[in-house]
């Protein structure tokens, strides 16, 4: 109990500079929702969005900033180690931020159309993206799951905020009760941690298990199942992921985009972290049972994803998959695979934000027929091709990142001698093209008065896909100094 | 590799000072990109404009021939970079005789097909993916980075796909999906093995992917190593494509595009039949020994299955597709004969087959622009009404039927001279192949253009002076390579007999040593199996 | 007889059973609710026993953390549940069963 | 003189390139002349290179002379050059060919008037030319097989000249089909030789140690095999009667003169790899077609038919000649044959050209008087294949009958088998010339027959000349007088001399002589003076030829067809359908699973819950192990 004195009552040392971040972006909602209530003319669209951008911006030169900081003195943690700056959580500081802009701007155009109210939408984004970055550089499990409920409930109402569809409402529901029932879990896992390892520290945890045999493991073992069925809830790993589907078709494509990419990518980093730094000396237990949910979670996305017809929902499939790719690396439990999670996860963040892009400005969420994109190739030419790109990444063609990140996950499997899970992953990538394909499909190959309507682009969506589109392709191109980023980002936990 | 590595093996390789090979890449994709930039509002300039990229593509490959020093057995003209280090993967090219002539095919054929073919609609991007298809095939055939290798053997497919679902007939969405899916399916073990090809053998060294290294490494366990190959052979021979997986081939041909199929015919497949040669036995060679009588077999069964199938179909070009089986059932016995004459003729047929099948493609093609029908029932006594149109049909036919003095010929004979000395039985059937090549091609030419035309018929127009030119080219190489193959055989021979002692060294094989007399006693009993 | 940690643990253990069973067999959206609540009960006192056995406040200090989340959380599902009532009354969980397949 | 061989197929050639270009342009009747030229020069070329080789000496292989143009297929150790080799063999050959084919080239001139692709028949007939002369020439198995397929081809563009004839169209296609079958052979045959002695030239070949007896013997068979594809043996024949849908002067020079006999010529120049075992089988197979022919001979009446028939009947003498390893006689029968078939050919033409393309026997009659030149060089041309001395056709067949007899094994069947077949010969041949030129007229009053132009009588006289003093080229009984035997000599592995005394000579040719006589005078008694009823000597069973051809067509018609058709929908069905079937069977799989995807918030949560206690239960349960 090295920091926390009964008698005489020291306060931690507190590393502002390091909290920075999610200080900003709070801020920035506060601000936006003082202004909409004291100034409500004046807190236009345009406003909230460019609060948001600016306060995404803001903080993102501060994670730079960190990042030097890491860089030249080596990682630190801050706040009685309860939160970590390594490469790992500014890595995804880095990256929440990037989703958070996008997904600004995405919403830009869309809550305007779908008469949703901006600010309180904003300023829930921004709290959900503060939570998300504590997720991700939480040392201490009760920060990360307070962060976790953070990014989640912000997330149960900009879902429900479309109040008017009662698929948005049904698709709130769902992923709040079931949200809630496996964050108990998972709360459930972290009290079963601080019995076994009398801490809910990572680094002490990690400690604790390095020098300590158990007599008795049946505790440590079921904390650790129990952490495990909570993050695998979140992001969305068979058999916990019926939620996903039904809940990304409800809600409004933005914070669909929000999910699947932030939410998920949070999960792994809460996941990375417990598991792969702290659970390390472990690794034998848990990396089979991961194994068997990667597996699982590939079946299951590619097989369910050919079936669809509804367009959201085979996005909603494909990330379902995507994270079992994920969980491939994380089961090979090296550091090699970590990286080749992140530099999964990174990639296909902009990917599935960029698709969520074109699927929210393709009309109201509805329903999504792929009769709706037919004929895109002609009407909105680069919109189209930008679209296919995103989805021949995420099908993993070469000169894509996605081929870059598939490959990473495959060398770390066969690395790690699992060539099963690797030519799973690999035949499970070649079902799942065929969805993608018939998305291509219906965009191209049209024949006459098969054309679907023409759909009204605000210019921030084309912003986004292009910036998505370019960064997937450059990725693809060159894609060392992604690479270094991720290897640099290797989560370590470090006290003090 | 490390940098150091990199800049010895440059030393080590006569590194021309004009990256000839990375230009032979570039050119295209920038075509694309220039054709893309036009102003939709000029849709007539698309493809001259894309044909000027693809023949400066094609006036490279030329140029790179011209160069080409004839007796070296190694690569040349290499071009290295760093490109992934941290993976141990390098921007690498390079060219030797067996890859030489494909890729000149590649160059010439791309922009003919350009200026032949009109497409009626979207001609923008059917120039972008076809100039992309021309990079992405000289990309597959000059890689010496297995990465690189995959990530262009991959590529291509994506044009095509396009190509097919854009520009094709009524049945364009299956066949372009099939094809698609059956090829990715191919290739999706084979990154495992390569990803597994690089680490295991890495051992102590740092890990890489340059095939040039990992040839001669050979650092994998017998077993490991074959089922490495396996993987590979399961890629290349649903490309080649080989029976019993070669039925997305036909639905492709016939929905594609004239374009498509020619370059499909002509380029793509060779991706097979040069990955087995270049992949399959210079990586593998004991584990190709092994399974060489398998997929001599294979072969074997394509040239009579494929012929056989060929004859009871109805649509023309459905039956051409089925001859390219065939066809490429005589190249996949000559890679797995191992023999100098064999091999040769293999790579030659490879050429050989792009030149009779791209035209058969081409005519059947224009055919259709006449009578907007394939089906050999609704066709008859054209030649009466096309004569010079039939005429060239005809000596695109004989071509593939292997008369000699034309270019199919030669390369048959050279595959089955070969093989008889180490697949003596497979050879004997597989030469029943060109009994069936006249039945199904001649059989099928009398329905066509035999007999007494109908109304219709009357009026199929014959050649215009343009497409005559279009299809000239291919006559010339036609009849040029059936009479004097020399300059290509005396570039190929270095490279193979160079495969073929690399194929000894590691494994137990030993050629025969042909051509001197020698009295075989009881040969006709004797299987050279292995 | 002297009551050991132990007890308390099956006794947090049986809760967050109980308010599970409960999530699972009961169709309305509030039930549902305190089913949850009852589930993250069981886990405080889980932390609690834990504290007291190891002579930790930390564990202790959790508690807070925990009962102020489950706040937010009752306070949204609520919100969410009044809005999908004030539509359709007497909605069940099962009623929201329009997304699937 | 001889360096000159390569104009003799370079000639035809530049014909063919001329017609090519100009030929449609320049019209009839000069393309038909620019060809015919060619094939004059050629043969003038042809005489000079001859005339050249005499004056070489012929004892030392001096009269063997190579001439390489290039390498044609250098791969490995394998060399194969475009090369010329002229030795008296293929001089001979040549000779006849060029000599034989201007002729015929003449006389379609005439014969071709007013076809609308005139120039095309040119052309094809130069092509043919030229692929023939390669096939004689070729110095090595290789360049042979050129022309082998060359003429194949030609063959092919020939019968069906007339495409627009179904049955014009078939033939052609049947020709080549079948002719694949022996190129098949041929193809084998080349690698055994070329595994076995390591080359494929023939100067190479004849000099290198013998090969193993069951290589040697498979060799000879496939090479006969190739032989019996292109000069429609048993039983690979049925292409020949069906190659008479060409025009006439086709079927003289293609399917009599030249084409039909490279098989002998093939066997003759590889004599020196042939087996006894080999021999025995050519022999009868010879044997067998020779009266096989002869007998459908009898009951035909298209008067092209029973020439077809004939021709098949003769090229079986020249098997038999061969197999009883008379190979000199072979190659004479092919000459003296290739004068008189070509001329009785051409005869037939002029006859249907005459009678407005009518070939029905029974429809013609008395002819003599409308046409006598035709009908007098066609009554030399069958008294020479009736075998009526002096007349060339007597000499080559006597010397065949004379080795047959001679033959080890089973000499005297051969023997009577030949004679049988030559009387027969003697009947239907009589019996066609009283058919068409004798008798009373049977055509119709509106047909007006008349003699031919001189560009087509020429030949016939022509050749009605070479077909009466043909025989002297090879006269017996005095050593001197076998000049074609001592000008071949040469290429021969172990020269083959007849040993029976003179007097047996006297008696077998007299023999055969009466045989001749009784067949003729039995075609008299019964067709002219009709002593003898004739219906009986047309019988069905012979008029269908034995049914062979329609056996055949029933087995690739209805089995044949069927299991390709089988094949083609088990491709469709079976291994396309797996392919289909495999992406049908994952979404069944997935349709297995959609039910877990409810909708139902309960069932999600169960799921979280089972996943959730069968986690805990594996990492228990892995503890306890």
């Amino acid at each position: 109990m090295g920091d926390l004195q009964l008698v005489g009552f020291v306060g931690p040392s507190v590393n502002w500079w390091a909290l920075m971040p999610q200080i900003i972006l709070l801020g920035a909602a506060l601000v936006v929702l003082l202004v909409s209530a004291l100034a409500p003319q004046r807190a236009s669209t345009v406003f909230t969005t460019v609060t948001t951008l600016c306060a995404a911006s803001t903080s993102f030169v501060v994670a730079l900033g960190l990042w030097s900081d890491v860089k030249t003195d080596g990682p630190s943690s801050s706040i009685a180690s309860a939160f970590g700056v390594d490469g790992f959580s500014i890595f995804f500081t880095v990256l929440i931020l990037i989703g958070l802009a996008t997904t600004a701007l995405l919403s830009h155009g869309y809550l305007d159309r779908e008469g949703i109210d901006p600010p309180e939408f904003h300023a829930l984004l921004l709290c959900s993206a503060a939570g998300a970055i504590v997720m991700a550089s939480a040392n201490d499990l009760i920060v990360m799951f307070l962060g976790l409920e953070a990014l989640s409930i912000g997330i149960y109402v900009m879902i429900a905020m479309h109040h008017r569809r009662s698929e948005a409402r049904e698709s709130a529901i769902k992923y709040f009760v079931l949200g809630a029932f496996s964050s108990a879990f998972l709360l459930y896992g972290i009290a079963l941690t601080y019995g076994a390892t009398g801490s809910t520290n990572l680094v002490h945890v990690r400690n604790y298990l390095d020098v300590v045999v158990f007599r008795d493991q049946h505790l440590l073992m079921a904390a650790m199942a129990l952490l495990l069925v909570g993050l695998s809830f979140k992001v969305a790993a068979a058999p916990f992921h019926f939620w996903a589907p039904d809940v990304y078709q409800g809600a409004p494509s933005p914070v669909t985009g929000w999910m699947a990419s932030i939410a998920k990518a949070a999960g792994f980093a809460a996941l990375l972290r417990i598991f792969f730094a702290a659970f390390a000396s472990h690794d034998v237990d848990w990396a089979p049972i991961v194994g068997a949910l990667a597996v699982i979670t590939l079946v299951v996305g590619a097989v369910m994803a050919i079936l669809q017809t509804d367009v959201k929902r085979m996005l909603a499939f494909s990330s379902v998959s995507h994270a079992g790719y994920v969980l491939v690396a994380v089961h090979s439990a090296s550091a090699a695979g970590t990286s080749a999670a992140l530099f999964y996860l990174f990639t296909y963040t902009l990917m599935v934000l960029g698709s969520f892009a074109v699927v929210g400005a393709m009309g109201s969420d509805d329903e999504h027929p792929l009769s709706r994109y037919a004929g895109l190739g002609r009407s909105r030419p680069v919109i189209a091709i930008g679209f296919t790109v995103l989805l021949l990444a995420q099908a993993g063609i070469p000169t894509t990142s996605g081929f870059i990140a598939k490959f990473q996950v495959i060398a770390a499997a066969v690395d790690n001698k699992s060539y099963f899970i690797a030519a799973v992953s690999m035949v499970t990538a070649v079902i799942g093209a065929y969805m993608y394909l018939r998305i291509v499909m219906a965009m191209y190959v049209v024949d006459e008065g098969e054309e679907g309507p023409s759909p009204v682009w605000h210019w921030t969506t084309s912003v986004v896909v292009i910036a998505a589109v370019s960064f997937t392709v450059i990725v693809g191109l060159v894609p060392q100094f992604l690479i270094d980023f991720a290897e640099d980002a290797v989560p370590i936990l470090i006290r003090g | 590799m490390g940098a150091a590595a990199v800049i010895e093996l440059l030393a080590a390789q006569n590194a021309v000072s004009f990256p000839v090979l990375n230009a032979l890449i570039i050119v295209p994709i920038v075509g694309a990109l220039v054709v893309v930039l036009l102003p939709n509002s000029r849709p007539e300039l698309m493809r001259p404009i894309g044909a000027i990229f693809a023949s400066i593509a094609g006036a490279l490959s030329l140029y790179v021939m011209a160069q080409f020093s004839v007796h070296d057995p190694g690569f040349q003209f290499q071009s290295i970079q760093s490109w992934i280090p941290s993976l141990g993967i390098n921007w690498h090219v390079g060219v030797d005789g067996i890859s030489l002539w494909l890729v000149v095919l590649t160059g010439l054929i791309t922009p003919i097909v350009l200026v032949a073919v009109d497409p009626h609609h979207d001609p923008k991007p059917y120039t972008a993916w076809l100039l992309l298809l021309q990079a992405g095939s000289f990309g597959a055939f000059l890689a010496l980075d297995l990465f690189l290798f995959f990530v262009m053997f991959e590529i291509v497919l994506v044009p095509m796909y396009m190509l097919i679902g854009g520009w094709g007939y009524d049945d364009r969405r299956y066949a372009a999906t099939k094809f698609f899916l059956y090829t990715m399916a191919g290739s999706a073990l084979m990154l495992v093995a390569i990803v597994s090809v690089a680490t295991l053998s890495s051992g102590s060294q740092d890990i890489t992917f340059n095939v040039i290294e990992l040839a001669q490494r050979q650092a994998l366990s017998t077993n490991t190593a074959r089922l490495c190959f396996l993987a590979f052979v399961l890629a290349f021979v649903i490309k080649v494509p080989v029976v019993p997986v070669h039925t997305w081939l036909p639905d492709a041909h016939t929905q594609a595009p004239t374009a498509g199929s020619v370059v499909l015919a002509a380029v793509m497949l060779k991706l097979g039949t040069y990955g087995l040669l270049r992949f399959g036995l210079y990586l593998f060679p004991e584990a190709s020994v092994w399974a060489a009588p398998t997929l001599a077999t294979l072969g074997v069964i394509g040239v009579v299955y494929g012929a056989i199938v060929a004859t009871m179909q109805k649509d023309l070009k459905r039956l051409v597709a089925y001859s390219s089986v065939a066809h490429m059932g005589f190249i996949v016995l000559g890679i797995f004969a191992f023999t100098t004459q064999s091999l040769e003729g293999g790579v030659l047929q490879m050429i050989n087959h792009g030149l009779s099948t791209g035209a058969l493609f081409l005519l059947v093609g224009m055919l259709y622009e006449r009578r907007k029908t394939r089906a050999i029932a609704e066709l008859s006594g054209i030649q009466s009404a096309a004569p010079i149109f039939a005429g060239f049909f005809t000596v695109a036919m004989l071509s593939s039927i292997g008369i000699p003095g034309l270019n199919g010929f030669v390369g048959e004979f050279l595959i089955l001279i070969g093989s008889y000395e180490t697949r003596r039985w497979w050879t004997v059937i597989a030469a029943t192949g060109v009994i069936l090549a006249a039945l199904y091609l001649l059989w099928a030419y009398q329905r066509v253009f035999h007999g007494e035309p109908t109304a219709d018929d009357e009026k199929t127009a014959d050649l215009s002076l343009k497409e005559g030119l279009v299809l000239a080219p291919f006559l010339a190489g036609i009849v040029f390579l059936g009479i004097y193959p020399k300059p290509l055989l005396e570039r190929i021979e270095p490279a193979v007999n160079n495969l073929i002692s690399h194929l000894e060294y590691h494994s137990d094989y030993v050629q025969p040593d042909l051509g001197d007399p020698v009295v075989v006693e009881g040969d006709h009993g004797s299987k050279d199996d292995h | 007889m002297e009551i050991t940690t132990g007890w308390y643990l099956v006794l947090g253990a049986l809760l967050f059973v109980i308010g599970g069973t409960g999530l699972l067999i009961r169709r309305n959206p509030l039930v549902m609710l305190m089913c949850v609540e009852l589930m993250l009960n069981g886990v405080n006192l889980s932390f609690v026993a834990f504290a007291r056995q190891l002579d930790d406040i930390g564990g202790q200090t959790v508690v807070f953390f925990v009962l102020v989340v489950a706040a937010a959380e009752v306070v949204v599902g609520l919100g969410l549940v009044v809005a999908i009532l004030r539509r359709q009354p007497g909605t069940t969980a099962d009623d929201l069963s329009a997304l699937k397949g | 003189m001889v360096e000159l061989v390569w104009l003799i197929p370079a000639l035809p050639l530049l014909g063919f390139f001329l017609l090519l270009l100009i030929g449609h342009r320049v019209g009839e009747p000069r393309s038909g002349w620019i060809a015919t030229i060619a094939a004059g020069a050629s043969f003038l070329a042809t005489f000079v290179v001859f005339m050249g080789l005499l004056g070489r000496d012929g004892h030392s292989g001096d009269r063997s002379y190579e001439f390489i143009l290039f390498d044609w297929l250098p791969a490995g150790s394998l060399k194969v050059e475009a090369g010329f080799l002229v030795d008296p063999l293929s001089i001979t050959m040549a000779l006849f060919v060029t000599g034989v084919g201007t002729l015929i080239h003449l006389y379609s001139i005439g014969y071709m008037h007013g076809d609308p692709k005139y120039s095309k028949f040119f052309l094809y007939l130069n092509l043919f030319l030229f692929s023939m002369l390669m096939l004689v020439f070729g110095n090595n198995l290789v360049v042979t097989f050129l022309g082998w397929e060359g003429v194949g081809a030609c063959s092919y563009f020939l019968i069906s000249f007339w495409h627009q004839r179904e049955s014009a169209a078939t033939a052609g296609k049947k020709a080549f089909v079948t002719n694949r079958v022996g190129d098949w052979g041929f193809m084998i045959a080349t690698f055994a030789i070329w595994s076995a002695l390591g080359t494929v030239t023939y100067t190479e070949i004849s000099n290198s140690p013998a090969m193993s007896a069951a290589t040697g013997t498979a060799v000879s068979l496939l090479l006969f095999v190739a032989a019996a594809g292109k000069s429609a043996q048993l039983p690979l024949y049925v292409w020949l009667p069906d190659a008479m849908e060409g025009p006439t002067p086709v079927s003289a020079m293609v399917h009599a003169a030249t084409m039909v006999t490279s098989g002998v010529y093939l066997l003759v120049r590889m004599n020196s790899v042939l087996t006894d075992d080999a021999l025995l089988v050519i022999a009868v197979v010879g044997a067998a077609t020779a009266l096989f022919a002869a007998l459908c001979a009898v009951a035909q009446h298209d008067i092209k038919k029973v020439l077809a028939y004939s021709t098949v009947s003769q090229l079986g003498y020249m098997f038999l000649a061969i197999g009883s390893g008379a190979y000199v006689a072979a190659i004479f029968h092919v000459i003296t044959h290739a004068f008189f078939k070509a001329l009785l050919f051409l005869g037939s033409g002029s006859v249907i050209h005459g009678m407005h393309d009518e070939q029905d026997m029974r429809k013609m009659g008395a002819l003599r008087a409308v046409m006598p030149i035709t009908a007098g060089t066609f009554i030399v041309g069958w008294l020479a294949i009736a075998g009526v001395p002096p007349f060339a056709g007597f000499w080559s067949k006597d010397e065949i009958l004379l080795a047959a007899w001679e033959q080890k094994n089973i000499g005297p069947l051969l023997w009577f088998v030949g004679l049988v077949t030559a009387l027969l010969t003697a009947y239907y041949m009589s019996r066609q010339v009283i058919l068409v030129f004798f008798g009373q007229q049977k055509w119709e009053e509106d047909v007006h027959p008349h003699e031919s132009p001189w560009t087509m009588t020429t030949p016939l006289c022509v050749l009605a000349g070479a077909a009466v003093v043909g025989g002297a080229i090879n006269l017996p009984l005095v050593k001197d007088w076998l000049v074609l035997e001592h000008f071949l000599e040469p290429i021969f592995h172990h020269p083959h001399h007849f040993s029976s005394g003179t007097s047996t000579k006297i008696a077998l040719a007299v023999i055969s002589v009466v045989a001749g006589l009784i067949g003729i005078s039995i075609a008299i008694l019964s067709w002219l003076t009709r002593r003898i009823p004739t219906e009986r000597l047309e019988p069905e069973f012979l008029e269908n030829a034995m049914y062979v051809d329609a056996t055949y067509a029933r087995v690739v018609g209805g089995a044949g067809t069927s299991s390709f058709q089988k094949t083609a929908d088990f491709d469709a069905a079976i291994v396309d359908g797996s392919v289909n079937g495999f992406g049908r069977v994952i979404m069944k799989f997935g349709q297995l699973i959609q039910p877990t995807q409810s909708g139902y918030m309960r069932n999600y949560a169960i799921g979280v819950a089972v996943g959730a206690l069968v986690i805990v239960a594996v990492l228990a349960w892995g503890l306890l192990l």
